[in-house]
This record gives C-alpha cells, structure tokens and sequence, in this order.
C-alpha cells in the first residue's frame, strides 16, 4: 500500500541518501564504539566523528571544532537562544525573533518571556521577508540577541542572513540563526557570513534523524541545557552516537557534492508544478512568488475545506501548515503573519520536493490536486454570502 | 494505512458520496455554524422521501455524516426522521469527541428539513 | 587490525543486536517519515512508534503512554531531575542524591546547587549500597527529590530501588532513577516499584545510540529542558526520530525475551572470569564481592600505574574509571566514594561483558591481564618505600 | 589505530623496552616525584657507559622515555650525559604537554646519576 503513496513532504523529513545508509551500516558494524573510551577501539570511533566534523566543516567552510553535536535542530535551536541569552544577560535582556519563525524558536522565546527577558516579535513582508527598516528600527542598546531562520520551513522564504547579520556584529549582538531547511540545500558559508549560532539538523538533508549540530562562532559562549561530565567543551553531555554523526557529516559531503544539480532538479519540478496548478479558479501562492527556495511551494485555494482537501488529496503526502504542528488543525500562525485570513491559512497545501522527486510525481500530484479540488467544489453549497 | 483519523465509513463515505445534488423545488433547508456549511433537499411522495440529496462544506466527517444520514433516510417514511439521533452517526464514523458541535450542525439542520417537509406536506 | 580487539566495555555501549538493525534498516526505507505528519505516511511512522511504545512499555510492565521519547539517558536523568526539582520547588528545596551517581547526576545537581537547591549527597558502604539508616536520618520535610541510580556503571552495585521507593512514597518525595544499565538487563517492573522517573538508553542494551526514554508515571509532572510545540505532552520536543524509537523498542522486545539466558551466560564468564584473576598478588575486587551485576567485574591491583596498565594490555579494550570520564585519568570519585585511595582507584579496570563475549575471550583477557601485571612489575624498582 | 596518544616510539619503547634492570654495583640513581619512580644504574668502563639499565614506574610515556634515554646514551662517552635535553625526548616521544613535569623526573635522575658517576670515577 506504502507503494502507492506520492511523498511531496520533504521539508518534514528525507529519506536517508544511500551512501550515508550504507556508511553508516559499517560504522555501526565496525566502529559502534564510545569515542569517550580510553582504548583502541573507542579510539577508532573517535576518529569516526572526527571525520564528520571534517565533513560538516567543509560543507560550511569553518573550522571543525566548532560544531556541537545534538540530537536535532528542535535541541540546537533550544542550546543557542536559551544558552545565549542566559550567558549574555548582563549584555541586556532584549531579544528580537520573526512571527514567522519555527515552533522551536518561537516557544523558546516565549519561555524567555517567562523568565524576564522582552521579546520583539517582528512581522514579514508579504512574501515573508524580515524588512530591514523594520528591523534596524526594533534595535535598542540592550539588545543582546536575534534570531532569525535561513529558509522558512513552510513558505520556503530565504532571509537575507548577511545584511541581518552584519547589523547585528555591529552593535555587539548575538545572531542565530535557525538553518535547518537551508543546511545542505543552499550555499552556506559561514566564514564570510557574520552568523554567530547556526542550527541544523540531518534529517531534512537525506541523512539520518536524531542528529543535529549546532555552529558556534569562536569567542561565542552559551550555557548548556543539560550537564554531565566535561564532553563538547561542557555544552553539550552524553555518549556520541557516533552512526548518525558519521551519516551527518556524509549527508553533508553528498549534499555538497550534489548542491547544483539538486537546486537545478528541484527548480525544474517547481515550475512544472506551478505550471500545472496554475489554471485552478481562486489559487493563491502562499509566500515568495521569486526567489523563495525551489524544494517548498506552499498554495492556497479559495473556499476549500483543508481538512477535506488533505483527505481528498490522497494518496498524495503533503503537509498543512508546519509539519511540526499539524496533528492540531488551527491555522498556521506563519500564513497568519503574511497576512493570510483564518479562512485562506487552512486551505494551504505545503508541496515539498526532493531529490527522489520525479516530473511523473509532479504531473500525478497536479492532477489529484486539480480532481480534489474539482470535486470538494461540486459538493459545496457554494460560497458563504 | 493504520491509525487514520478516518474509518471506513467515513472513507467510503466522503470517497464516493452518492447524494450529492439538490432537489430542485424539494423541501430544502440550509444551515452554516462553526464554519461548516449544509444543505439538504428532499423529494417527497405521500410521506415518503424518495430522494435526499445534500451539499455540504466541511471536514471529511461532517460530509460523511450527511451522506451517511442521506443513505440511512433515503426511501423512508417522513415520520421516521423524529428517530434521528447524532449518537449512533458519530459512533458509525467515530468521529472525535472535538467535533461533536459539528455534528450539531447536521442535528440543526436536519431539524430545519423536518420543518421543510412539514410545511411541503401541508401546503399539499 | 580491529579483528585483533578484545571488546570488554559492554557498559560504555553495545553493538546493535542484528535483529534490532535489520528492523531499522526496514523502517529507514519503509517508513522514515515523520510521525507528526497529517498524512497516511506519516500515519505509518506514528504507528511504528506506538509499536516500540508497546514493545518497552512490556518490558517495564507498564502502560506504553507513559514514556518520553528522548536522546539518551544523559537527557532523561537531566530531564528528569531538573524537570521534578523546578516543578516542584513549592513542595521543598531539598534533594538527595549518592555520591556514587553518574556524572550526567552528579553536574544536575550541582548546577540545582547553584540555583538555590540544597542536596545531600549521601556516601555509599563499601559494596556500594545506600545504607537505609544514613538515607532515613538525610530525610526532611523540605526533601522534594530523590534521585539514585539502579545499577552502578563503574561497579555493578544493584540498589534496593524498591525499599528507597517505599520510603520516598510514604513521605511524597518524587523518586527518580537512572536505569542506564539496568534496562534489559535485569528484571524491572514498573507496575510493582515505586519509582516515579525512571531513565534509560538503548546503546546499552544492544540497541541504537541517541535513543533514550524516561519513564514518567502518573500523576508526576515535570518541567521540560526543551521547547517547541505540543509533542510529546510538551515534555520533549523535535522531530522524533523513529528508527531509532523503533530500535529502541525492538531491543527492548529482545533483551525481555534473552534476559534469563543474557544472565547466566555473564555470570558463569563472570565467574571464569575471576577465577582466573584470582591467583595474582595484591588484587582487589572494587564493588560487591556478590549480589552485583554480573556483567560488571572492576579490579584494582597494588602497584601498577594504571595508564601503563591500560596500555600494556592492548589489545584488550576495558575501561579505567568510568567511560564517560576516561579522557581525564583523575582517580574515579566512584571508586573514592567507596573508599578506595587515589592509588588504588587509579589501577581500576572495569572488564564489562556482554551477550556477545565468549568463555575463550575471558580466557585472553585473563591472560593478558596476568601478563601486564607481571610485566609492569618486573619494570618497576619496587613498592615506595 | 588511529589517535592513539601514543606514537610508534612510545609503542615500542614501552612494548619492548631492553634495558630493564639493573647493573649490580655500577653507579646508580633514584628518583620519586609526581607519583613516578626511576631508577638508573650505569656499567662505566674507562669514561664510556658500556650499559644503562632501568627500572620505572610511571605512565607509558615515562617508561618510555626512560627506555629511549638508555637507547641513545648506552655506549658513549661519560661526558655525551651533558647532552641530554628533555625538549628533544619530547618531541621524539610526542610527550602532551602536560606531562612535562614527569619528563623532569627523568631529568633529575639523569642529574643524580652523573654525580653517581663522578664519584664512582674520582673513587677510582
Ligand atoms: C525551520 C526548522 N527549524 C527546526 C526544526 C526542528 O528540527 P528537528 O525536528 O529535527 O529537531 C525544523 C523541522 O522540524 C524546521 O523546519
Ligand atoms: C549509569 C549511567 N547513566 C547515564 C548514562 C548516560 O547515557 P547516555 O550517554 O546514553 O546519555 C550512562 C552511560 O553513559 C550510565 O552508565
């Protein structure tokens, strides 16, 4: 039955690459070790996640000592704004984020709140964009921390990493950013962007889950979320799980290896897709109408019921509002921000491709989308007047 | 596939409704309530309801309970209605317990129907 | 050269049982989705990660709702004691804890020292054991927490987790205890304990790493590390990882199935194993002489320098200390805490067996221990005088 | 295997050391300090060290170390013991930093067994 499914949900999570399946099936054969232990064999693990991080490292050109190995972007978004805003409140206890952010920063940030700090909630364009202005003019002197994600994870938005950034070195602020749709889909280089925290996780780029990183700039300093022992220079305890490091840093190498010709592929299936939605009454594109990231076209259609539209959508697999929150079905608070009504949000349909993604997929994800569509209407009593 | 949200009869029900239409110059009634919206008509004979057809905007269980009520009603007397009940339809689709008021929104509207046909029947 | 090795650190983790990863390796390629997802392939994976619930929740004995799906055992014990301490700061700032608890314990509470806590920290007997009397006398109305460890890692001490819970229950302390090496190991029955939190980790019983649980039972709440929308009853956030929850679950059906088998296979090598340890001069067992976990054997020896130790018995992998802390060559504050000196505790060599270790491999280790010995002696210029 | 903290030279000093032992009545030098305990003793012919003999008890860097002095000053000249520098036998056995303070006890026995040896020569 599973044959039949249409996965078009890769921005909620990938399949493992199979070179990184495969490299990790021999670390888990030959070098299951724990890179803490003091002989031959935890050694060889060692030298396993030291490799990773060689390859993690290129990936971001920078150093392989920065990166802090955790269990997902969900934990490194959680270490970077909590730890960072609790190291540096002498800084100031002023935080700026977007409406728009994942619910891993947004509740972070909300748990801040809680504990003292003042938060600026800064709302997108219509296209989901941070507007400059509107960002230098939230800027106070005790402002101590920002964070702003790469690509949006529904709309597929790319924010302006560097000008934010560079705003930020400026006045002495601490910039994460949450890079868990953009780590191993765009070019990242964190030698030359002036990004201090930058989170990823391995999942959404073909390698395996459970395994994410945080990048901590040098001179960077946060406070741990958990404690144990002296590993990841005190910010980050437990045993290394040394398979899904060494399938991070080969999703990595692939992903790098792949980058222009995966942006090329998904570019191509992205027009098609528009292409063939584009005849249906009433269609609206939820986010960047140029220039979003390629893998993420997010739709939305007047006076269909999201619900029914998901079930009539079958056996397509693709997501209504964030992935992360979908078992609920209010309206997802990131279409609400670019301004979209209660009514429009919940008809949104997150198309989400991949490398494995065919045209033949896209042309069967048109028509079931044009056929649910179609029918939902015939059975409607028409609109409400 | 396991653990849907939709049992078979609400599968088989929003999938292949076959009373989807309208009665034209039958007794209809229209209700909208928590953003669900029905309508339901009615071809009646004597007091037989020998047709129910419906239009309905909504998740997949409000659309299945009304054509789970069209299949149910359709080809009986018009006093056999007073035996609709939302217990039996919401266990038939399991439907959770959150949309209960949805579900009302049927009730109300087939209770309109009911005053729908009455009217028909005595202007007859 | 791996062939060569002698793998006996079982305790600092385990190879994957080769049912557990060929049932991954099936969930990689057949349901790697991400069980947050509104769609049928997301429905497949949520299914996936009920069946491992069921699958552990049968070793416990317990109800399969009541476990959170975490990294490892580093975060459930985090979890689990910042997470009672915080929630329950009305009820008394006092906890109480064992100097012989691993580290991911020990930095818990002293960061809760550091935020206004106050904890006992209670020594062990010579075995290892809590004595009761010491533990009822440390008791006090203010006494919130109490957190000590099932199975001892450095030592293989089992603790009476059952009379310490029935004392906690009676006073309304909330009992936490990290089952890091007891789980799969030894029979554990949650209905029947009064135990409130219970941690635990898959790579230490054939399993995968970065998988881990925490057992919460009803009516405890706590107070999550981690923020990020409503999964897992807003106790632990991400995407959750379901080959690993997956492996998790499946090592658990499996270590229930082999755990009578599991047990006598270690304690006859157990029993070679000090046999043939026995005849050299000056060794000492560091832990229970008897009722200890089987698995464990840590021995210490008069006059050997225990780094040389270490060395001269490549290639036999064991442990000096604990795994976790083996990077720094300090005394283990395990072995100080049931009285051994800083030069006794430093010529500790933990051996830890497992179900894959074989009578022939106690027979090299035994002989390659005599060997070091007798080796580093001949170097040495003799005792100080 | 990969990062071993212990180069080749340290492997095979410390895994095949030959100079373990002592020479009965030559001049000999002993050492304790930072847990570590050397003892030197000489085989003196003329002004040439004909043999160098060990014992250790340290970490396998300082067995090491000690086994690599005997290496290089067995058979040469009384005076060549001036030579010995520990930053060299440090290089030469990748000692981590901070392990220096044991390189010294090797150094202070080195000391004290040129004095041994001056005054077994004067005694002559
Ligand atoms: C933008 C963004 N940030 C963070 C996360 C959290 O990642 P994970 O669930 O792997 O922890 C996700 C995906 O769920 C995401 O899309
Ligand atoms: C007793 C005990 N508790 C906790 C842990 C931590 O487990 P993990 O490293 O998997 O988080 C370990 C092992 O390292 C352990 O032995």
């Amino acid at each position: 039955m599973i044959l039949d499914l249409i996965y078009l949900d890769y921005a909620a999570t990938t399949p493992l690459h199979p070179s990184v399946a495969e490299y990790m099936r021999k670390v888990q054969s030959e070098a299951y070790f724990n890179p803490a232990s003091n002989h031959a064999a935890g050694r060889l693990s060692l030298a396993v996640v030291h490799h990773a991080a060689i390859e993690l490292a290129q990936l971001f050109n920078v150093n392989p000592e920065r990166f802090i190995w955790t269990s997902g972007a969900t934990e490194s978004n959680n270490l970077a704004i909590l730890g960072a805003a609790k190291q540096r409140e002498h800084r100031g206890k002023h935080l700026i984020t977007m409406r728009t952010e994942h619910k891993a920063v947004v509740d972070a940030f909300l748990f801040l709140e809680k504990q003292g700090f003042e938060v600026t909630w800064l709302a997108p364009n219509l296209d989901g964009q941070l507007p400059l202005d509107l960002f230098e003019a939230a800027l106070r002197d005790d402002t101590q921390l920002v964070s702003i994600m790469h690509i949006n994870n529904e709309i597929g938005t790319i924010q302006d990493i560097e000008k934010i950034g560079s705003i930020c070195r400026k006045r002495d602020i601490t910039f994460h950013v949450d890079g868990a749709q953009a780590t191993g889909k765009i070019a990242v280089d964190l030698a030359a962007l002036p990004v201090d925290l930058y989170s990823m996780t391995a999942h959404k780029f073909y390698g395996p889950k459970g395994a994410g990183s945080l990048y901590v700039a040098e001179d960077v300093l946060i406070e741990p979320l958990m404690f144990g022992g002296n590993q990841q220079h005190r910010m980050r305890p437990g045993t290394l799980a040394v398979d899904l490091i060494a399938g991070l840093g080969k999703a990595a190498s692939v992903a790098q290896r792949k980058m222009t010709d995966d942006l090329k592929h998904l570019s191509s299936l992205k027009k098609q897709l528009m292409q063939g939605l584009q005849g249906i009454d009433g269609l609206h594109i939820n986010g960047p109408s140029k220039d979003g990231y390629p893998g993420i076209l997010n739709v939305g259609v007047e006076d269909i019921e999201g619900e029914s539209l998901l079930k009539a959508l079958e056996p397509l697999c693709v997501a209504t509002g964030s992935a992360c929150n979908s078992q609920s079905l209010e309206p997802s608070y990131v279409l609400r921000a670019i301004g979209r009504s209660d009514i429009e949000a919940q008809s949104a349909i997150r198309f989400s491709l991949g490398r494995m993604t065919t045209s033949d997929e896209i042309d069967k994800a048109v028509s079931l989308y044009c056929r649910a569509v179609k029918r939902l209407r015939s059975i409607s009593p028409g609109p409400i007047l | 596939m396991s653990d849907s949200p939709y049992n078979p009869v609400v599968h088989d029900c929003f999938t292949n409704p076959i009373h989807v239409g309208d009665v034209i110059g039958g007794p209809t009634a229209y209700f909208e309530d928590q953003g669900m919206r029905i309508r339901l008509s009615a071809g009646i004979i004597d007091s037989s309801i020998v047709e129910l057809r419906f239009r309905a905007w909504g998740c997949p269980h409000i659309i299945a309970a009304v054509e789970l009520f069209c299949r149910q009603f359709e080809g009986r007397n018009v006093q056999d209605l007073e035996q609709f009940e939302t217990g039996p339809i919401m266990q038939d689709l399991a439907v959770p317990i959150e949309k209960t008021g949805r579900i009302l929104v049927l009730e109300d509207t087939i209770r309109s129907l009911k005053a729908a046909i009455n009217d028909h029947l005595t202007i007859k």
